[in-house]
């Protein structure tokens, strides 16, 4: 079986659905003939022609309400923000109509679509192409949003982002596209929406991280192993609806909390997770929570940029001071 | 120096404010006498109901809500030369092109009324609901009439919009990827003269809000909005062009919000009483009603007859919305997913124990 | 001195800064002649005439725009949204421009502008007229959230907002535009943005709000009094920068929180303030924190919205739950 | 029937591709022999440093960069016929432009070095930066307009958008409100044929980019945007009209992208070489060039002097870029608000010290 990046697993999952579900389109700039500036369309025209593999003309609000538009008549359709930095002008269609249609109309109209984007820092882009901006979506209602983290992860995650009669934000790493391969079948075997995923057992201390930012989780949670700091390593993998009972039961097991994530702090998702804990596991909690993050500022451009993003180191410190706590 | 390209952008009209036809073409649906009679009708009917739930804000029964007096022409226009499944993605007011496609009354006085299920009404299931977001709705149409066009069905979809909405960056979206598409879509721009407080003049240097069609390359008509006759030859015009494949088309229907913008409003605030008595001089239904009795083809006794009967109509509608119990609180959680998470759930279950308490 | 509402206030407010800065220009949907749809700008354009009191086409693209032009070629301007549910086709203007503009210039070029909204529910209004969407803009570096929640502190933080060099978003709780009046002497006093408002001393819970749910919190406070529970009202204010200090301070004295508002309760921007109390007050902190917010839904038409909207008896419940512990 | 409306789109050619003029009317500045030398001069040095950031990008010591291969005129002509003091509000590419107006080839290096100190030019200081959200620079360039009108400032705000750009909604909204305002507004369209891979027949199906002024009822025409003489004539009609209250307009300058759309792009995934090869016999400076030496005002030695001087001045350039130190971590934080809040400076300090540490 073949070995595929993150950025493969994407196509391979939209190239499964689109055979097997003619429903679905994909449509975004630049998903056509050159197949996706990252190269996720790559092959489906070829494969699906030009009635089901879009190129849209430049304007993001076309592109968020015709997919609604699309979607409210039986598509399923496959929206691309052809960056995260650039959904801003969907985001009155996905708000306004998107999340709401199916409230709206007690069922009647629903919008069983997916707005992809690639996302987050760390790849010497350009202004606007390395933001996090997971927590404009994550306060309103209506709208799944997940964010794979790994090949496997985003093959089987997209299925069921695709197959969910729900809208669905679905963000790419794009800082770990081709990072590195694993084996993923190509069978057509979704992955459960709302369940985080427990990527490392750990019994000292619990880190809750999403995204590329998992791939620095694990090596701080490799290095503190080293110290003898067992840590158990959640992806939170859908954002929302969030699940919080796979957190909560590490942390009762583990006392202590790190939260990690690319955004700046402040009322970023992990504020969330955070306040939830203080909600509902303020007697497990050894240990303050804490939160490595981005800054409250602007990610900065590419010279500075992976100053801003949480380091291994950050993270490692982090969790030693939720240890100093016994 | 040469030119790269001309447009020209006519105007159609044929029954004039007095009632007189000013051409000769008529087209065969205008020959149909009794097809008129009952679309005339209909405008009647849109009328008497829109003064009714006028009536019903007044006395708290509804609320704000928004009139359509002045626009009947129009949106009968619309509703008759669409198809069933043809796809209307409306504003707020359209109550004439509802109506003819099947929706209630008492579904309409629900949405004003605070009841999404008003929503869910006896229109075809794949019709839009209101938009409130202004001109948000024309990229709805646009992406219907895309999947249309991806299924290659003979269908088009309809959107309406206002003076005011012809402003909105959505509006413009949705006409450019009519035209880059060539998607069975029409785009009918109801220049009622206001947006709310705004006239039509300070939106836009364009010296017609049809010619907004030309930036995307569409086919765009400028028609008297309160002729009931023009307006339905432009719409026939229109569905058949984008049905067959030759893409949309923008229709400008000229004619006048005789009414506050809506119940909340006082347009006396800003504009002139004369403004609005000129314009009742040119309001649809006089010119249709007298053009229908200089063809004998109604009277006043018929008249009489049939406003008493759309009363009664009427106001059965509102005694069944009356009577409608409000949705319980569970409806409040039940649409937001296909499946309630785990979450809501949780908070469901929070809500009925508060409902249980008070 | 005149007794004058929030709504009166905040007209107050517009006029004597356009009176005594004349880059102050307010721009917006109806804000001429109609004076505003609940009557913000009411008089404006007859006091400074048609260049400083702008009605613009209809677009919020538009408007959110050349406010951003505006304000960086040295002009104060203020726009309006309508209402907070059409604030949407304004977010990439304000996220991509009028947060960064300072940051991308190096301070060469910046945004002093305000952006006005009535926000959240409880009068009945038609759909998309109702939201509480503060989360937003609460994620976004360089700008400002600002909500005030009586006439004298819509004045003095109005007058603030626009004099801060920096983006600012105002909502205002339009809920209570004319639910009481009070004195608010004209005198171009600013608010300090960046400090919560202790509205009332406690020392058993510390109840912490925003906006129009400052009535309900305090209404609880009272009957939380007369059974002898002493609760501590914090009305945040300013949402972004937050004063953590002040609502710290009050826990360290409580142990007890509730948190107030309206908006959906996930990712909220309670969260913010209830991971903080995890991450610096874990050791103070007696009970769980609780959120009493809006469910995590769209909040329905007018014939259930009440149903919707923290309730006196909710913040009574919650501050109660706080209190079983000790 | 009646005509509402009727409009015309000029196309405005002074220099042919072989560098012949097809038209008598030479507009004055066209008759100094020396303005169009030194324009040419200009328009050679932006097409010397856009080598030299390409070879950057690909040595590693430059990031993505957006070359200007083939729009030199274009920008020259923009650049020389604004004044200073108007606003210019640029997408990503306008090098000519830009240095023109005094913005240091450094500072556009460091820029797409990834350091916001580029933006912090030595150009005009009321400029706006490089705008990568397509499209929303041209309502700055409305407001900058509307902010010059109110003070009643003799300034233009000019913005230049791409035919993919032209399709965003914010262009069509700065359109509008320029009409609608009467704004001292000047719109460059530059189309170059492609946005990275979308033709542009596939942005609209309007027969112009130019005619998208008509929606907004601004003034509007088409011009060889690879014709020195014609884009300067339109941009000085144009600004003149602004300036002096007349109103704003719409310039579709057709050029083409000669190079790949960035560093990051390879064209060869989707456009023919023909294409490329045909494009090259209209590029601009070879017609200038010809021109200029069929009235004997430039040479052969001259060309191999300037390219001389020029390769010299960018490599002092890129020197001074590649020298320049990275900003220290603070500046991270320093430009987020004028003044930083408490929580920031926590946040600043925590960040010192990792600093320190490593
Ligand atoms: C995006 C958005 N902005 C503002 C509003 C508030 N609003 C409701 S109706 C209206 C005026 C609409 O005028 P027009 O488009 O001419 O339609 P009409 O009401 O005259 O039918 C405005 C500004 C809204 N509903 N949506
Ligand atoms: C709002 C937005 N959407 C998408 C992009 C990604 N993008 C960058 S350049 C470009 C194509 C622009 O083409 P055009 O407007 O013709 O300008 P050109 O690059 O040809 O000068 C796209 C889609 C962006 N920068 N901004
Ligand atoms: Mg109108
Ligand atoms: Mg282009």
């Amino acid at each position: 079986m073949a070995q595929i990046t993150l950025i493969e697993a994407v196509t391979q999952a939209l190239a499964w659905e689109m055979k097997h579900d003619p429903s679905v389109v994909v449509l975004g700039e630049d998903v056509g003939v050159n197949g996706g500036v990252f190269r996720a369309t790559q092959g489906l025209l070829d494969t699906f022609g030009a009635e089901r593999v879009i190129d849209t003309p430049l304007d993001e609000t076309t592109i968020a309400g015709i997919t609604v538009g699309l979607a409210a008549q039986g598509m399923k359709p496959v929206a691309e923000a052809q960056f995260e930095g650039f959904i801003y002008g969907m985001l009155e269609q996905i708000i306004c109509h998107a999340a709401r249609m199916r409230n709206r109309t007690r069922g009647r109209l629903t919008i069983p679509a997916v707005w992809r984007a690639p996302w987050g820092g760390g790849i010497r882009a350009p202004e606007h192409h390395s933001e996090a901006n997971e927590a404009l979506f994550t306060n309103v209602p209506g709208l799944r949003v997940v964010l794979p983290s790994s090949p496997g992860r985003a093959y089987g995650l997209l299925l069921a982002a695709i197959r969910d009669p729900d809208p669905v934000i679905f963000f790419e790493p794009k800082r770990i596209y081709r990072q590195y391969k694993e084996e993923v079948p190509d069978d057509g075997e979704a992955l459960p929406l709302d369940v985080c995923f427990v990527l490392r057992d750990g019994s000292d201390v619990t880190l809750v991280t999403w995204g590329a930012q998992v791939k620095e989780t694990l090596e701080a949670a490799d290095a503190l192993a080293e110290e003898g700091i067992s840590a158990e390593v959640i992806d939170v993998a859908t954002l929302k609806p969030l699940d919080f009972d796979t957190i909560h039961e590490s942390v009762r097991k583990t006392g202590r909390c790190v939260i990690v994530h690319e955004a700046p702090r402040t009322a970023g998702f992990g504020a969330e997770i955070s306040a939830r804990l203080a909600e509902h596991a303020l007697y497990d909690l050894v240990a303050p929570v804490e939160r490595v993050t981005g800054y409250d500022t602007h990610i900065p451009l590419f010279r500075l940029e992976m100053k801003y993003l949480p380091s291994v180191d950050r993270i490692i410190a982090a969790a030693h001071r939720t240890m100093e706590v016994s | 120096m040469p030119i790269a390209a001309t447009f020209e952008i006519e105007y159609l009209q044929y029954l004039n404010a007095e009632g007189k036809l000013v051409r000769e073409d008529l087209p065969a649906f205008a020959r149909d006498v009794r097809l008129l009679v009952k679309m005339y009708q209909e405008m009647l009917m849109v009328r008497i109901f829109d003064a009714k739930a006028i009536a019903l804000q007044r006395t708290g029964k509804l609320g704000t809500y928004a009139p359509c007096l002045g626009h009947e022409a129009t949106y009968l226009a619309i509703g008759s030369a669409m198809q069933e499944d043809d796809c209307f993605a409306p504003s707020y007011r359209e109550y004439g092109v509802q109506f003819h496609r099947g929706v209630k009354p008492r579904e309409l006085l629900m949405y004003w009324g605070g009841d999404e299920r008003g929503n869910n009404f006896s229109g075809p299931a794949h019709d839009f609901a209101w938009c409130v977001p202004i001109g948000t709705q024309c990229l709805h149409a646009a992406g219907s009439a895309l999947a249309f066009k991806i299924r290659r069905e003979p269908r088009v979809a309809v959107c309406t919009i206002g003076d005011g909405g012809s402003s909105k960056a959505d509006f413009n979206s949705a006409l450019n990827v009519a035209g880059a598409m060539n998607l069975p879509m029409v785009a009918v721009i109801v220049n009622n003269g206001w947006a709310i407080s705004v006239p039509r003049n300070a939106q836009t240097g364009a010296k017609t809000l049809a010619q907004k069609g030309i930036a995307a390359g569409l086919e765009c008509i400028q028609v008297d909005g309160n002729d009931l006759i023009a307006m339905r030859a432009a719409m026939d015009h229109a569905l058949k062009r984008a049905r067959h494949g030759h893409g949309g088309m923008v229709i400008e229907a000229v004619t006048y919000r005789l009414s506050d913008h809506t119940t909340a409003d006082d347009a006396r605030r800003y504009r002139s009483e004369e403004e609005v008595k000129d314009a009742w001089e040119r309001e649809p239904l006089r010119r249709m009603k007298t053009y229908l009795m200089s063809l004998n083809a109604w009277t006043e006794e018929e008249e009489i007859a049939l406003k008493e009967q759309c009363s009664k109509y009427v106001d059965g509608e509102v005694n069944a919305y009356l009577e409608t119990k409000a949705q319980p609180i569970e409806a409040m959680f039940d649409y937001t997913y296909a499946e309630l998470p785990p979450d809501l759930v949780e908070q469901r279950n929070e809500a009925l124990a508060w409902e249980k308490r008070n």
